[in-house]
């Protein structure tokens, strides 16, 4: 195991805990009704966001799911636009009409925010063949649950992605669980790198509690897509630590497991092996979870500050505004 | 064909739409070792809207099946089932996930019976959730009913009462035919009187919810409340509505529609679907063939605004149809005499 | 907004509705090189239809993209390139597949640049061939374009002219949103004039193609040679038909409708669709809702039987519109002051 | 290659050739106007069908595509209701509804007939299943081609087949083309046996020109499926001889390349081992030839004394007739 460099810790530190106390604060925001609709959580799993998001550049693609908070603020969406998403204010990311599952912005080419299973993947493809057909060697990044896998989309889009070379990089996020359905109730497969090696593209499994392997197995594998080197998949093992979403009671799995799996949680994963090798104090995270806390705190008074977009606007982005209706 | 109204004096007693279409499933599974439930969370989870929450626990997982994501493919293993003995209730999780599967539903089960010549008929009945309000955005608040009404092969179910949720699955499982029920999301917590009626059930018939004589009301699932509701502020404004609930959205019972348009002379229809080619078109279309020279005034639509539903509430309520619109429509219908 | 019909005195050439499709393919694939077409056996089988047959060999396999049968990769692809800077034309082969695709093109297509706030326009156009009448039985023989009318977001046209043919790709292609074109399979072999016109050509409108006094026939592409036939009948008996081609199914061109409606107060409309829920459903609830005084007659429809298309060609012939039907229906409408 | 069986030769021989010699007259009748619509000729691939059905039991199920006249005629529908099915008179085994691409026998289990690529798969699927839960040992063989496994459903169906272990049958006929598609632009992993094998199924590809090969192949497959070893897929390697169908002008392939396949036809390729090894001589084939002859010039009589189904009838089996309408 390679030494661990004080500043790049103390990033990735700063990338999960922004990303778990944000949906912690947003926990509480759902339950005050500020925030309505479906959300999904990430926690367990910001060392996938975290890791990932760090190997690409400005000018890829991301096209995410409905479980996306972390993907959107990691990206540089700013966390106050999307708090004011999701408190359905004009001042959100999507100006209010998208919501927890609908994520975008266009300026750092993040396309949502999809909450159709596998509804993404052609998307991404898409994006990925334009940049081809340009010649821009740009990546896109697409990443879907582990029950995205049984969807036929999956397997039109891998075979596409492989059949014509396209640099796009598919992240699978397999959390065990497509909302109460296991893995293996799920696929006659369950080695979901193996799976996708069949379409004859590079595939690897990799730890998603482990934010430094994710990073490095997504640097690699963003490098070989952007050298033309065709299609990639990863699969990065991880863990939802909440329900599906905040209607779920969990019938579907003991709460010995999840406290199983809670003892890889990936923060405290890393905060432990930085403060053993000494290159992060207590101190250090404190400052940390100050910054964040002020940051949260801000971004919730923007959305509580923000303006419900005007109800004769109701009918506008149906269409594009440049040509006449 | 008009479904018989409750008759007051029924034995009452209260339970959520919820709760009715889980007895129905329980009922069916008992009464038929054919029967059984498939879909995606129907059984470790407890079903996505907890309506089959608890069966999975009396009948197994055989028969309480939890499908991979897979809308096309489990949607038509319930075709092949159904052609192979079984009496399959499929359960798409929501219209929104069913354009997945409607090659399936449209060029299979919909169509096999004919393009056999009369051989393969499929008994196959399946569930979905539909409808907005819920703040569930674009891709979760869809109200495609109406676009299943037009494919021929299939019948097309809207149970919006607690009679209607507990009573509809057993004869839709008796139907040699695939016949599509739709639970409207808004329902599935109402909580609602279960009269003796529900076991007599028919599925072929619409109902007069309330009898009226200045102006009719049509509607149907999710908007039945609603209606219902515009119904009593009228009623308070001296105006009497009559409000219809289609029940059946395939076959259209036209003959309860024109015997109330021949009573008020007056329509309103109320569809939560888009307006531009909404069932609510076909029932105007229909009037209009069949009883213009009994109209007053032009039969108008409370339908949702043409806009992929936007997250924000203010927005989602403003695009879906609202007990004041369709009082305001009521109001001009009857000062329509132009 | 009606589209101008063409000037007598303009240039005239003749060519089939499927060559002019695909001479409007090579003039935008040669003039834009974000343009391309992507499609099942577009390239090196030559289309389906032929209509692309030969634009191969001229813009090389990359721009002429032939497919693997996998309609929603493909078309949700298509939505893909359009994000990222191209402007894809997709050949989805027929209608009957398109049900393959409608997930993406419903949710994504059409639903991406609301949900985003306005972020995410999606400048794609998908061609598909629609309709019956080639005894290709129940499972290649749907009309479903009225569906696709149904969907906000989404614009839908119907060329039922070599004009509409030559000049309605490119201002679908400078289009923002996506738009979806319609091609019926019994117009390909047709032979009509090129006019001037078609280089000036407007999508948004709908246009008169015969001018008349007694009755309006409204239709829309494959029936509109059918519903011409009919009018030139009735003109044989002294009945002077105005027959308006939709051409834009969304949105409706309701102003040109209005018009006509105010000079022959009589209606009839022609589509191929199955009649409950078709597209006619929803013009004749909005001329209900905007011309109901107008009305000497109520509205009436020529469809298609509500049955999946049989293959022999006697009940075929007996389930689709038909001149004779057309013909019949106008001349009740005439007599039907009641 | 062990020894030739003389009546087992004259019965492949003669299902070989009844489709055959019923597919020329098919295109005879075609030209003539008397057959509409879309015809697929099976011709090149008769072997495939011959050796396939012969290993199924009569309890089994067929499910099949639109190039299907073989099946139908060797799984025992008789050649005369299937010419008149292709004449569109009431006689036909759809009476006249389905034509050419879908014909249909309850009576024999044969489901068709199915025009939509891959949509008759999770048919398929569902068959074996109402098998299994009624503890039935049947089996259900599902044809399709090599075009379907792009097809998001045929990646439904595998998975769903092999998670449930189904008694399913998955007989893929690649043609190397779908339409004017080869298989190389159409699949990343073009060895289909593997890429089925994925699923966690056994898999294994078949000399689809050697119907002796295929017929053996189908019977351990039949043996395994039916004695509950879950589903199993067989890739049978073949060509179509003859274009895709009536219209296609064939510009995606060369002369040669049907030329060098054509020295590979199935029927002389065992007629020629047969006579070589004596079991069969020339007059047995001419008393074939003679006996297929007269089948099919009574069934195209039988066909041309149809009736048309009256027109009053237009509507009937949209619904059962069972419940009044
Ligand atoms: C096509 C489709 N089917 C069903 C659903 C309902 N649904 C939403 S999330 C989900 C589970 C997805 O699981 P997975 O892909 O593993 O992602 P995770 O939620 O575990 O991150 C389901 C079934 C949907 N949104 N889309
Ligand atoms: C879903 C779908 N897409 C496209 C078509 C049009 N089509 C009919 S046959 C065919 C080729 C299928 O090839 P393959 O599966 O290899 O079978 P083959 O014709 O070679 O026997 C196509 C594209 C269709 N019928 N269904
Ligand atoms: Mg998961
Ligand atoms: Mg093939």
């Amino acid at each position: 195991m390679t030494e661990l460099d004080r500043t790049h810790v103390l990033e990735l530190l700063t990338d999960m805990l922004r990303v778990r106390r944000f949906e912690e604060a947003c926990v509480e925001l759902y339950s005050a009704a500020k925030i309505r609709g479906f959300m999904h959580l990430y926690i367990g799993e910001e060392a996938v966001a975290a890791g990932a998001l760090r190997a690409l550049e400005p000018e890829d693609a991301i096209v995410a799911t409905y479980r996306e908070h972390g993907h959107a603020l990691l990206r540089g969406v700013p966390a106050a636009s999307v708090m004011a998403e999701m408190f359905g204010v004009v001042e959100g990311c999507s100006r209010g009409r998208g919501g927890s599952m609908h994520l975008f912005d266009a300026a750092t080419r993040f396309y949502g925010g999809n909450a159709i299973v596998a509804g993404g993947l052609p998307v991404a493809v898409g994006l990925a063949l334009a940049d081809q057909m340009s010649g821009r060697e740009h990546v896109t990044a697409c990443f879907f649950g582990d029950g995205a896998v049984a969807e036929g989309e999956f397997h039109e889009c891998m075979n596409l992605a492989a059949l014509w070379q396209l640099p796009v990089l598919f992240c699978c996020e397999n959390n065990l669980y497509a909302m109460g359905t296991a893995l293996d109730r799920s696929e006659s497969q369950t080695d979901l790198a193996l799976k996708a090696a069949g379409y004859e593209m590079t595939a690897w499994a990799v730890d998603g509690m482990d934010v430094l392997a994710v990073e490095s197995a997504m640097t690699h594998a963003v490098d070989a897509v952007r050298n033309g080197g065709g299609p990639c998949f990863l699969e990065f093992r991880t863990y939802r630590f909440r329900a599906h979403s905040m209607y779920d009671p969990e019938l579907y799995r003991g709460k010995d497991e999840v406290a199983a799996w809670k003892e890889h949680d990936p923060i405290a994963a890393l905060q432990a092996r930085a403060t053993e090798e000494g290159v992060v104090s207590q101190a250090d995270v404190e400052d940390i979870e100050r910054t964040i806390a002020d940051e949260i705190a801000s971004a919730i008074a923007f959305a509580e500050a923000g303006h419900l977009e005007p109800v004769e606007d109701l009918t506008r982005f149906v269409y594009s505004e440049a040509v006449a209706r | 064909m008009t479904a018989t109204v409750p008759a007051l004096d029924a034995g009452i007693t209260t339970m959520t739409y919820r709760d009715a279409l889980r007895e129905a499933m329980r009922d069916a599974l008992r009464a038929d070792e054919r029967v059984f439930l498939m879909g995606e969370d129907v059984g470790r989870y407890g079903g996505c809207f907890a309506v089959s929450k608890g069966l999975l626990d009396e009948f197994g997982p055989e028969r309480i099946r939890d499908t991979p994501l897979s809308e096309s493919g489990f949607v038509g293993a319930g075709i092949g089932a159904a052609i192979g003995g079984m009496r399959p209730i499929v359960e798409i999780m929501t219209v929104n996930f069913s354009l997945l599967a409607l090659d399936q539903i449209m060029n299979n089960a919909a169509t096999l019976l004919h393009m056999s010549g009369g051989q393969c008929n499929v008994p196959l009945v399946i569930r979905m959730t539909t409808g907005a309000g819920r703040q569930l955005a674009a891709q979760h608040s869809h109200s495609l009913e109406g676009w299943y009404a037009h494919i021929p092969g299939l019948k097309i179910l809207a149970p919006a009462t607690v009679d209607d949720a507990r009573g509809m699955l057993q004869p839709a499982l008796d139907d040699p035919d695939p016949v599509l029920i739709f639970e409207h999301g808004s329902l599935y917590g109402m909580d609602g009187e279960l009269t003796d009626s529900w076991s007599s059930c028919s599925i072929s018939g619409a109902a007069v919810r309330r009898a009226g004589t200045d102006v009719t009301l049509v509607t149907y699932g999710g908007t039945l409340p609603k209606t219902l509701d515009a119904a009593g502020v009228l009623a308070d404004e001296g105006v009497s509505a009559e409000v219809i609930d289609l029940r059946s959205l395939r076959p259209l019972d036209d003959r309860t529609i024109l015997e109330s348009v021949a009573r008020t002379h007056r329509v309103v229809i109320v569809d939560e679907g888009w307006r531009s080619g909404s069932l609510s078109a076909e029932v105007s279309a229909r009037i209009m063939e069949q009883a213009f020279w009994e109209l007053d005034a032009p039969v108008t639509r409370v339908c949702s605004a043409e806009v992929p539903m936007p997250y924000a509430q203010h927005l989602e309520q403003a695009a879906l149809p609202q007990v004041d619109r369709i009082v305001d429509a009521a109001r001009d219908v009857l000062k329509g005499d132009g």
